[in-house]
């Protein structure tokens, strides 16, 4: 039965992204996008990942969404120079071929791979109740594989420092993205004053439930993230000069946190990003805890841009 | 048909129209939804891959899982970045276009006489 | 799999740079260059340490992170390769945190500024980055890894934020993602097949099947695109040349040789069963069509930024030609041996070599305000030290007696000669040759003398110039190798006539080349005058030319660049999958 | 039971389905702004359906985090939408 | 008992459904964008109304149910704002154009 939705779900998603690829303008390819976003975090439902899923409801529909929909506000007068542009038809017709053949090919290897599949999830479970934690996901995150969410923490600074050192030179020191002008006591106003809140409740509970259900830092994060970009949108705040050095604090204080914690591990029980035993629970949430002010202004900051004004309000 | 059977060959397909995405669009903006969708096509893949791997009570390998979150933050970053660029070139140009140089040009030597 | 008593040294050698990236971004200001200052000296130690540790032991050193042992957990591994790596990017990175004092120094008490705040920190990141794809064992983490080398690398090219370098850059991340879920791909279709990540592990149980085929296809070329091999090489030119020198030269001499050493890592360890010859030797044949038509293409170049931008091009090529003269005939697979070492040294003596080269062309655009090549008539008269600089570079590219390229060439002659393919030996001669040919066509240009002095509109950094022909002299000084870990067969006299004579013919060919194909005339006096004169052969020579050109061109629109990716997968995968 | 809710779900789909050929079809923005509300409400229908199905209680966190976040991209899309088509007065700061 | 509270769940679910079609149909059939958007806001927000109404008794806790009626709240809230600031932006092309 649940295959019906399922195809139902393939169907929607397959012609949601043909649109984004044969929509005329960008606009258009990007509410396709948004919804094939939506649609895909009932993928990961379907394919019991609801970590995922709260991770793609989170960046794929909100955040990407935002992030594409404000660029094409701005881009708009390139699109015709752009579609003048466009390839022609052979060209058109082998990209589609080789496409189609990497497709095909990808096919074949989904119904050849192995039976019984071959899985990780014994050892996870051997190894889960060390770790003290009660979701998996989070036992892989940050304890057999922790290092890789210390790089994806490094990846987010790297990409932050990337987008900053695209600031006009004038500008460096300023306010990242446009001074967002609406009135404040207008419909958005009033909606970037109540759903806030609401958010960030939210997004405690989210952070909170992951170190034993689904959820997590960063799924949580996000979602602090978009309400602070909510209200940045609404003009009711501002968004901190980049030169600030409490924003520089925020910004660094999880990674390092984390590499403290994880150094500490070479001392006691003798490696790194090692938790001496009875520990690993609140050292894991330490982490996390520490990781969240970092997740929130990066993603927000990163969703904002680069400074395009001076530090003054 | 299983369902990780269909999301794979589902899989298949969104990279397939992404990399067509990527190759013939022009617009940059329009380039960078494409990559996100042939990165999700991969993601797919992936969770297919996970929700195979089910066993010792898990609906799904939790490791493939967790990597997938990791690779949708950093496919957001890469966005991000990108998006970050082309706003900047298009302020400092005027222009989206990828296509930089001029043809080159026939031999100075040759064409001066 | 345990892990080994200094394998500490390996998680200190990726964490020591980011540590300083932090830092620095905390501290701000001035405070970040003298923080990256810091770290480079506290990196070479951790580096000359690791590789230190890693030749008493004699065995890879390996670390659990966490104390987890794969497939759950990642290890961290170091064999020769890595160290000798870590150890060699360490050294340029010093050089060039030496060089980029001048150019990007924050004076006291002057505010925070953006371009060396954010070069200072970016550098950091790529050394990190270099080091985690060294010493990876994951194949996700090494995707995280490059990854962050994409994104350390892409503002690099366009920190003067001129309209043409954010473009560059555009492009450049563009075709470097897309390579990146390429290689992702590949990886998803290994762990559905073998369920591990782990690069040891997976060498064990990696058989020749249609899985391994296409994830071993998708990976190689999707690394490919981010190292820009002929005909993938989109994006490469105008990053490369656009691009301050000091970035230029961490582009050009590091960053690709991050994805190029994954390349090797995935043939030669983690699927060294599963490639086929034929399909080595397609590698091999893009690289010996990068190494003819980047030099030609080079030799055209008006520029000398992007001369030596496109050089990178023809030695990228280079790279890949150990490939299939490292197969073993008898046990069908790739092995470690003489041909990976010469590909080693290769890589190092291009790396040193490239860097000073890069730095010397920056010297020159920075103090005369143009690279215009045919203009630069006085230049050596003016700035001896850069132009020496240059010199020995290009001496160390063209693999003359002393130097490591000179090692290089000679190991892949002899695989060459064992193996018994005996056209790749002419590549290899004829890439020679060609080098010389534009590190003539430069060197006549700027020895020309001229009446009055140079002009120059800027002060050339002393500094600088040191850096450059200190890591011009490195690139020659690899050749000491010789005395280490190199068979003492290989040479047994470096002056012997037969050596000086290949040496001398390869450095005639090249003026030859220089003369034949170069934009202007070498022997003009005066630009556009003696044109009506042009031999026959000379014309013939310029049409080649022109239509490399013509060629390049072509390759490098975005739309062809992407059909052949896919094609050039479809190709390995079949080679693959074929005998 | 889980079977009736299914159908529901997958009704619910073929509606959303439905109603994004009216974004196609446009004319207006205003038309395919709607897109994002139709899209939120019914995918959140959607999950909520299925969880209850399949007795993952912990989908609706997920349909939580969707309604939150598909109400801020509406928001983003209006405002930006909305501000592209006035004299960019509104949404920027030419100082 | 629980018979009961299943064709409660049924008949509520699938009045929701209903109006998930009203609302399609509506923004199919409806002849200018104001009606469009009063026909999808309205019925979509009743059809997820009922459709949380139905599910609530088949929720283990109260914590969930809590949750669920927080999701409808949130939706009806967003919608109601979204919906007006479309219609604003809607008039303003009118009387721009």
């Amino acid at each position: 039965m649940t295959i019906v939705v399922n195809s139902g779900v393939v169907f929607l998603l397959l012609a949601l992204a043909l649109w984004t690829v044969v929509a005329r303008e960008a606009f258009l390819a990007i509410v396709g996008f948004v919804a094939y976003g939506l649609l895909l975090a009932l993928v990961w439902v379907s394919l019991s990942g609801i970590d995922v899923a709260l991770t793609e409801a989170a960046i794929g529909g909100g955040l990407t969404g935002a992030l594409l929909i404000g660029a094409a506000a701005r881009l708009r007068a390139t699109e015709t120079e752009a579609r003048a542009q466009a390839c022609g038809r052979p060209t058109r017709v082998l990209a589609l071929v080789v496409s189609a053949a990497v497709a095909v090919a990808l096919a074949l290897c989904v119904l050849v791979l192995p039976d019984p599949a071959p899985t990780l999830a014994h050892e996870v479970a051997a190894d889960i109740d060390a770790t003290g934690v009660g979701n998996p996901i989070t036992a892989v995150l940050l304890a057999f594989r922790a290092v890789d969410t210390l790089l994806e923490a490094l990846v987010l600074v790297i990409a932050l420092i990337g987008v900053w050192s695209l600031t006009p030179d004038g500008f460096w020191g300023g306010r990242p993205g446009m001074r967002h002008r609406a009135n404040p006591d207008g419909i958005f106003g009033y909606f970037a004053r109540v759903l806030p809140p609401i958010g960030v409740i939210v997004g405690i509970y989210i952070f909170w439930t992951g170190a034993d259900h689904p959820g997590g830092k960063f799924q949580g994060a996000t979602i602090l993230a978009t309400m602070w970009m909510l209200v940045l949108m609404a003009g009711l705040a501002d968004a901190p000069p980049i030169g600030r050095r409490w924003l520089r604090i925020g910004l660094v204080v999880g990674p390092l946190v984390f590499i403290a914690i994880g150094l500490a591990g070479v001392l006691v029980p003798g490696a790194f990003l090692a938790y001496p035993a009875g520990f690993a629970k609140p050292l894991i949430i330490a982490i996390e805890v520490a990781l969240m002010p970092t997740l929130v202004l990066i993603l927000g900051l990163l969703l904002a841009g680069a400074p395009e004004r001076g530090a003054r309000p | 048909m299983s369902v990780a059977s269909l999301f794979g060959l589902c899989a298949a397909g969104l990279v397939g129209v992404g990399l067509y995405g990527l190759i013939v669009l022009s617009h940059p903006l329009r380039k960078i939804i494409s990559f996100n969708v042939m990165g999700s096509g991969v993601f797919v893949l992936f969770g297919a891959v996970a929700r195979r791997g089910a066993a010792a009570g898990f609906g799904a390998d939790p490791v493939p899982q967790a990597l997938l979150i990791t690779g949708i933050v950093v496919a957001f970053s890469a966005t991000a970045l990108a998006v970050a660029l082309v706003v900047r070139l298009i302020e400092a140009t005027g222009s989206a276009t990828l296509a930089s140089e001029a043809p080159p040009r026939a031999d100075l030597d040759v064409r001066r006489d | 799999m345990t892990a080994t008593p200094d394998g500490l040294l390996l998680v200190l050698a990726v964490l020591v740079p980011f540590l300083g990236m932090l830092f620095g971004l905390v501290l701000g200001g001035r405070h970040a260059e003298r923080v990256a200052q810091l770290t480079l000296v506290l990196g070479l130690g951790v580096a000359l340490a690791t590789a230190g540790a890693q030749q008493r032991s004699g065995n890879p050193l390996v670390y659990l992170l966490g104390g987890w042992a794969p497939p759950l957990g990642i290890a961290l591994r170091a064999d020769g390769l890595s160290v000798v790596m870590m150890l060699a990017v360490a050294v340029i990175i010093f050089g060039i945190g030496v060089y980029a004092h001048g150019d990007y120094s924050t004076a006291p008490g002057a505010p925070e500024a953006r371009a060396p705040f954010t070069f200072w920190l970016l550098l950091l990141a790529v050394w990190g980055s270099l080091n985690l794809v060294f010493v990876g064992g994951d194949l996700f983490t090494l995707y995280v890894a490059l990854e962050l080398l994409t994104f350390a690398a892409v503002p690099l090219v366009c920190l003067d934020g001129r309209g043409e370098t954010l473009r560059a850059a555009l492009r450049y991340l563009l075709f470097a993602l897309s390579g990146s879920v390429l290689y992702l791909l590949g990886a998803v279709l290994l762990y559905g097949a073998y369920g591990t990540l782990d690069i040891t592990l997976l060498a064990g149980h990696l058989r020749p099947e249609p899985l391994a085929w296409t994830a071993a296809a998708l990976m190689t070329v999707g690394l490919l695109a981010k190292t820009a091999l002929f005909p993938l090489h989109i994006w490469l030119p105008p990053a490369h040349a656009g691009a301050p020198a000091a970035a230029s030269a961490v582009l050009s001499a590091l960053v690709i040789k991050g994805s190029w050493f994954l390349v090797v890592r995935v043939w030669f360890d983690v699927m060294p069963n599963v490639v086929t010859l034929p399909a080595a030797q397609l590698l091999a044949g893009m690289g010996a069509t990068a190494i003819v038509a980047g030099s030609v293409v080079a030799l055209r170049q008006e520029r000398l930024k992007l001369l030596v931008a496109y050089s990178t091009i023809a030695q990228i090529g280079y790279l890949f030609l150990m490939f299939p003269l490292a197969f073993d005939a008898g046990g069908g697979g790739l092995v470690h041996g003489a041909a990976l070492t010469g590909g080693l040294l290769q890589a190092l003596s291009h790396a040193t070599a490239k860097a000073g080269m890069f730095m010397a062309a920056g010297l020159v655009y920075a103090a005369v305000g143009h690279d215009r090549i045919v203009d630069l008539a006085g230049v050596a008269r003016a700035m001896p030290v850069t132009v020496l600089a240059f010199g020995v570079s290009g001496l160390a590219l063209m693999g003359v007696v002393p130097s490591g390229a000179y090692l290089a060439k000679k190991l892949l002659l002899d695989a060459a000669a064992d193996s018994g393919q005996w056209w790749w030996t002419v590549v290899l001669q004829v890439g020679a040759a060609f080098t010389a040919g534009y590190v003539v066509l430069v060197l006549v240009h700027v020895l020309r003398r001229r009446p009055e002095p140079v002009p120059l509109v800027a002060r050339v950094s002393r500094l600088g110039e040191f850096a450059a022909l200190g890591l011009a002299v490195c690139s020659l000084a690899l050749a000491f190798s010789a005395l280490g870990p190199l068979p003492d067969t290989l040479i047994t006299n470096p002056l012997a006539p037969a050596e000086l004579g290949t040496t001398l013919l390869v450095c005639l060919g090249g003026a030859l080349l220089a003369m034949g194909l170069a934009r202007r005339s070498l022997f003009a006096s005066a630009p556009g005058g003696n044109a009506a004169r042009e031999r026959p052969l000379r014309r013939a020579a310029v049409a080649a030319g022109v239509a490399f050109e013509q060629g390049d061109a072509l390759v490098r629109r975005w739309p062809a660049a992407g059909i052949m990716l896919l094609t050039l997968a479809a190709l390995f995968a079949w080679l693959l999958a074929a005998p | 039971m889980p079977d009736f809710l299914l159908w529901a779900a997958a009704f619910v789909l073929a509606m959303v389905a439905l109603g994004l050929v009216r974004v196609k079809l446009g004319p207006g923005y205003a038309d395919r702004m709607m897109a994002a509300q139709l899209l939120g409400s019914g995918s959140i229908a959607v999950l909520l359906l299925f969880g209850a199905a399949t007795g993952e209680t912990a989908v609706i966190d997920v349909a939580l985090t969707l309604a939150l976040l598909a109400a801020f991209a509406s928001s983003a899309f209006v405002h930006f939408a909305a501000a592209r088509e006035r004299p960019a007065a509104d949404a920027e700061d030419p100082g | 008992m629980s018979v009961l509270v299943d064709l409660f769940t049924c008949l509520s679910v699938a009045a929701g459904a209903f109006f998930y079609l009203a609302g399609s149909v509506g923004l199919l059939r409806f002849p200018d964008a104001y009606t469009r958007l009063h026909a999808l806001t309205k019925a979509d927000n009743l059809g997820l109304a009922l459709v949380v109404l139905g599910l609530l008794p088949q929720m283990g806790g109260v914590l969930a149910g809590l949750k669920l009626v927080v999701i409808w709240l949130l939706v009806l809230f967003s919608s109601a704002a979204v919906s007006q600031l479309i219609a604003r932006a809607a008039r303003r092309r009118e009387a721009g154009a």
